[in-house]
């Protein structure tokens, strides 16, 4: 598996210039016959898995639609930082891992979240930072930690947890326990000083740490691009010496294989492994902004590798559910979702003392 | 006279001097064709071109780093912190590379560092810092802070003509808060003269950025109030730092009350109590007040920030107290 | 009680704390074999095993953010900064993750980060950096300073025991220059408890760290030539502040003289001194004054060091004027 | 050129313990015949550069020798770096720049200094932080800049000059002038974060920058199997998408035609290049520093390949010169080397009213 390339869309060079280019460069050289490869079945997943990992990538499209909808009406509260296109990729990468293992999440993880049994009342409540929420109105969206479901969520300071996912490591193996962490990044965040640094650890120091890096063309406004000049961003994973492996971030059976494979290899004491995730990030950076940047034809592009209209093809071939199954399911939690957003939305916010408390620790 | 927003200002700075001076040269993430998150730079890369405004990898060392290089090969280039808060991933580049090259040298580093910082806008412990104490620290760094639209534009001019590093925090709650008449074309503001915002006979707030607002609400409501004639000393920059204008302001009033949005250990406020503790001592009728926040992370629920930063209410309270010491 | 250097006392503090806890282990570069550059953790490796005396790669970043990793997961690691200069390269994982963590997931993050500050042994400007007033200013970041090999030793354990982050200069001169009396075993100096190092009644010396031998030298000069009674506090850690030890030795004395070795300004005197000038302005009757290193750089050669830095002679001088005052 | 591999000398993998597995990667595995390869001529240098070549590596031997002399009197001041075992390196990159070109040297680069010409009056000044010296003694070594000779010396923090370089570049770019930028980097300083950023801003930006990554197996006491692990460290260029190569760091032929080949690809717009220069550091981090930690077969490995004897052989052997002029020579410099040496150190320190100058420039 050492740096092997299972799937690669995307072609980039060094250009550093001109949205002719970007678009070359966010579209795969076949695109003209654009026929999107429908998913096959891999390696690991069983029906049961698909269901379950098509239902969590429905949630975390309708969570997404919700959040879209209370953005709208003016009632959102921090940043609304869409998750479409990322469906597969986090959900397939958390459902990689076992209980025991550790999740840091980012931004657009929302569906590991979910795959981590986090309950989107506790994740409401934080995201819109209410009473009783999990950071007590210290800190809002997806940063709290849960370290009952083994979840510590990032900072705003792009990279800064990769190195924290390696210490957590260091000590699970001080402590003797099986343990795999599992840490996502960005195309433009893996340009930062503590990607390197982290891998490198990592992987001199053996450690059962799988970074996705989630390459979805754009950093903010930066296309790829302007951000780095490899050809693929796993191609690093050879300068560490760990595993690197790079896939269609739209396939949540490609993703799935590919981070079983590394994390059974990690933790079999196999070292870390660097999985790209190839996709798009449909909407703007967060929903303030109309990424008119993003040249028409990539969304389109795009817009027909979408990552669940893309799986529900294969669920409903695979007759794990049929049509109307999924269309009453996807109702079922968008009604439930909607219910729980509109009671949270409602709560009051912190009693304002919770901000002159836990500074330090006893 | 145009009248420009804190933001428009700087940007018009920004503008005039690319186009006055061929060195000037903007780097950062997502300042070309976005024109920066906050959008200063908004046009730029059209009128200037690509390879005068550059979008980078989200590399903040490398971005100041880049930057301290282009200033030793003799260009005067223009850094912008998506948020000031990510200046702590470049620190190094400040504080050792940057910091010291002038003493070491004897070269010039003429670069400018700017970007939004401060809190009051639900920007949570990640966007809300105000980091100007460390760098104020740091010997080799100047350090400007503009609290109104005109000194936003003439600071920005001065610290791009400056021929060292200089880091600009501008609060991002001001960047469309206020809207006032700003000089046309070139204008500088140099970089060590304090501003009288108000003049008074009472008591001295000696103070800079958001808080001058802050400051001035509670002066004029004391002055309605009960008649109380508080002076407004904005330092804008902390480093050069005007004392002789600040010593002078506490020998006339007699009291002064030090404010900053920073938190309070270790803030800039410290300083400035500390030189007049010593050199205003046989002038003072009252203790030295401080306001600052509360030392804590800035936290996110408005309910939490708004008691955490100090407020109108707060500083009233201190002048109050200073008034009837 | 036997006697040990300053350097000895850490390390007798280190080892006693691993032998004692299971959860504390120690990472950094060239700790293990080597013992670090300043072989503090020499034999380390030897009794406790390359899993808990871990060489790193030289990756200041990874080696913090692995330490906050490794405290979440429950343990207590001690990190080495082989210079504490270089702790600007890890500085956001510092001042964004580790000082962040409690308030906003209220888990503790049980580190320490230690390592040789301060001038005067012609470190040059790149290993004699004091900047222990930068994480002063950071909320959720405490700040240790010890003096004396006694104080090294139990200021260590405590910050090991310690359920935050903690920073702690040791003053690479004082590493072999002391040799004192330092309790056996298992020996803690809590956090935030200033110490008299010298009783007196005249004037009072707030300081810290190396400083404190400066001011006591100044003190016996002092009382020789002219039997002034010299009182000095080394308030030891800097977060948690001993306020009230430092209010009452002023309201005592009258006079105050804040010293640190870092540069004058923004330094932590500053917050000292602001607070005695708010809390102790009825008891004070003369200017606080402050003694520090000039604002520059750490120059190399012995002729600029000595300059620059704070010396004996400064101090005396600063005191007399104060008692003559 | 792309990746490829010129020479591999060291071959480490992800072991994280103990000394035989270091003497392992620090040796060659045909270590057991252990015949050292002859130096062959290259392609880039002719018989008049190699006499100068030469010549730089002896003044580069000569130097230390002469410092250490100085430190073993108790008359040194700062940090003593040996340059023993990367003389090649040094001197045959530094002597592939044009006039025009940029060096930002390390502490291991005397050689560089030398053969961009400066003194060695001046840089002894400077080194002993003397009166009259270029930093006027705020700092010393080789930390100063001398913009006329185009060197700019490192800070002490590993890797921090990699982005000034960069930005050194971007401004060249900007004035139309043709420049090359070269720097250098430890094994161990090439785990730092500044590294990957600014590796990776020259990649996307395309600027001429050539990084040399001198792995002579060390980083103080620690080695490469505890530093990082991937094969080669010139793997890395893959993941920044430049050109990347590992030579025998002890061969100047070799380390020169591939920083002729780098230079010439980089000046004609071909981007960055990280060259990976492999060699042995022959002494202690610095001189108090007895490198017991190095196991005695791999300093006797290395010693069998010392730079200077290896091309002594090949410049004997191509009549250069004969055995005679160089021990002639050797003599010559050395003992210019110590009465300059023997000058500076009597000189006194500079004023101390220099320490409060040029905090801030006018
Ligand atoms: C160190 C740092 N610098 C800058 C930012 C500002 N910022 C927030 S998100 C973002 C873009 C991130 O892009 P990418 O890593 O590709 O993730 P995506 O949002 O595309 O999923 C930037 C520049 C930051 N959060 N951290
Ligand atoms: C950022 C940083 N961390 C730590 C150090 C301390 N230090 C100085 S040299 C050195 C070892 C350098 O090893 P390497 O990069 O391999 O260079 P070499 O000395 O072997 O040529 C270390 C750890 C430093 N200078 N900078
Ligand atoms: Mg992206
Ligand atoms: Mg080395």
């Amino acid at each position: 598996m050492h740096n092997s390339v299972q799937t690669t869309i995307m072609s980039s060079s060094q250009q550093t210039t001109a949205t002719s280019q970007d678009i070359e460069n966010s579209i795969d050289s076949r695109a003209e016959t654009d026929i999107v490869p429908p998913i096959e079945a891999g390696a690991h997943l069983d029906d049961d898995d698909r269901r379950r990992v098509f239902d969590f990538m429905l949630q975390t499209r309708e969570f997404d639609l919700a959040m879209l909808r209370l953005y709208r009406q003016g009632r959102a509260f921090g940043g609304v930082y869409s998750q479409m296109g990322n469906e597969a990729t986090a959900v397939a990468t958390a459902y990689a891992l076992q209980e025991q293992d550790v999740l840091f999440p980012m931004h657009r993880d929302i569906g590991a979240h979910f795959v981590r049994g986090q309950s989107l009342h506790a994740l409401m409540l934080n995201h819109l930072a209410r009473k009783g929420s999990m950071m007590r109105g210290t800190d809002g969206t997806g940063h709290y930690a849960d370290p009952d479901k083994r979840i510590y969520g990032n900072i705003s300071h792009l990279g800064a947890m990769i190195p924290v996912a390696a210490g957590f490591l260091m000590a699970s193996r001080l402590k003797g326990e099986d343990c795999v962490a599992m840490t996502y990044i960005g195309d433009g965040g893996s340009q930062i000083g503590d990607f390197h640094e982290a891998m490198n650890l990592a992987a001199v120091q053996n450690l059962p740490l799988i970074v996705i890096i989630e390459n979805n063309q754009y950093a903010y406004s930066t296309p790829n691009s302007e951000s780095f000049a490899c050809e693929r961003l796993s191609d690093r994973a050879l300068g560490y010496g760990c595993h690197g492996v790079t896939v269609d971030g739209t396939n949540p059976e490609a993703v799935y294989d590919a981070c079983f494979e590394a994390i059974r290899n990690a933790r079999g004491g196999g070292g870390p492994a660097l999985i790209e995730t190839v996709s798009m990030r449909m909407r703007g950076h967060a929903e303030h902004d109309d990424f008119s940047y993003v040249p028409r034809e990539v969304i389109e592009y795009w817009g027909r590798r979408d990552p669940v209209d893309r799986y529900e093809k294969l669920v409903l071939e695979r007759k794990i559910m049929t049509a109307d199954e999924i269309a009453a399911r996807r109702k079922e939690i968008s009604s439930q979702m909607n219910a729980v957003i509109d009671e949270v939305v409602e709560l009051p916010f912190p009693d304002a003392e919770e901000g002159f408390k836990n500074i330090f620790m006893d | 006279m145009p009248t420009m927003t804190y933001l428009e200002a700087i940007s018009d700075a920004l503008r005039t001097e690319m186009h006055r001076d061929e060195s000037v040269f903007i780097l950062g993430e997502d300042v070309a064709g976005f024109g920066g998150a906050f959008r200063i730079t908004k046009g730029f890369v059209e009128d200037f071109g690509k390879r005068r405004v550059i979008n980078t990898p989200i590399s903040e060392t490398a971005i100041i780093g880049a930057a301290i290089g282009a200033a030793l090969n003799g260009m005067r280039p223009v850094v912008e912190m998506q948020f000031m808060d990510f200046v702590t991933n470049g620190f190094n580049q400040l504080a050792n590379v940057a910091a010291t090259t002038a003493y070491r040298w004897g070269i010039p580093v003429p670069m400018l560092v700017r970007g939004p910082a401060g809190g009051g806008v639900g920007g949570g412990p990640f966007h809300s810092r105000n980091s100007e104490a460390w760098f104020a620290h740091t010997p080799g760094i100047k350090v400007v802070c503009p609290s109104s639209a005109a000194d936003a534009k003439g600071l920005t001019t001065a610290a791009i003509r400056d021929n060292n590093p200089v880091v600009m925090f501008e609060h991002k709650g001001l960047y469309r808060k206020i809207r006032e008449d700003v000089p046309e074309g070139e204008y500088m503001v140099p970089l060590g003269e304090a501003r009288t915002v108000r003049s008074g006979n009472d008591a001295s707030v000696i103070t800079y950025g958001s808080m001058v607002f802050t400051a001035r609400e509670a002066a004029e409501k004391l002055a309605q109030e009960e008649g109380a004639d508080i002076e407004i000393i904005d330092i804008r920059t902390l480093v050069p730092f005007d004392e002789e204008a600040v010593l002078a302001s506490v020998r006339k009033t007699g009291r002064a009350l030090v404010a900053h949005e920073a938190t309070l250990t270790g803030g800039f406020a410290g300083e400035i109590a500390a030189r007049l503790a010593d050199k205003c001592f046989e002038f003072l009728d009252a203790p030295i007040r401080r306001v600052a926040a509360f030392d804590s992370p800035t936290p996110f629920a408005p309910t939490l920030e708004r008691a955490v930063l100090p407020s109108v209410d707060v500083v009233t309270k201190a002048l109050r107290e200073l008034l009837e010491y």
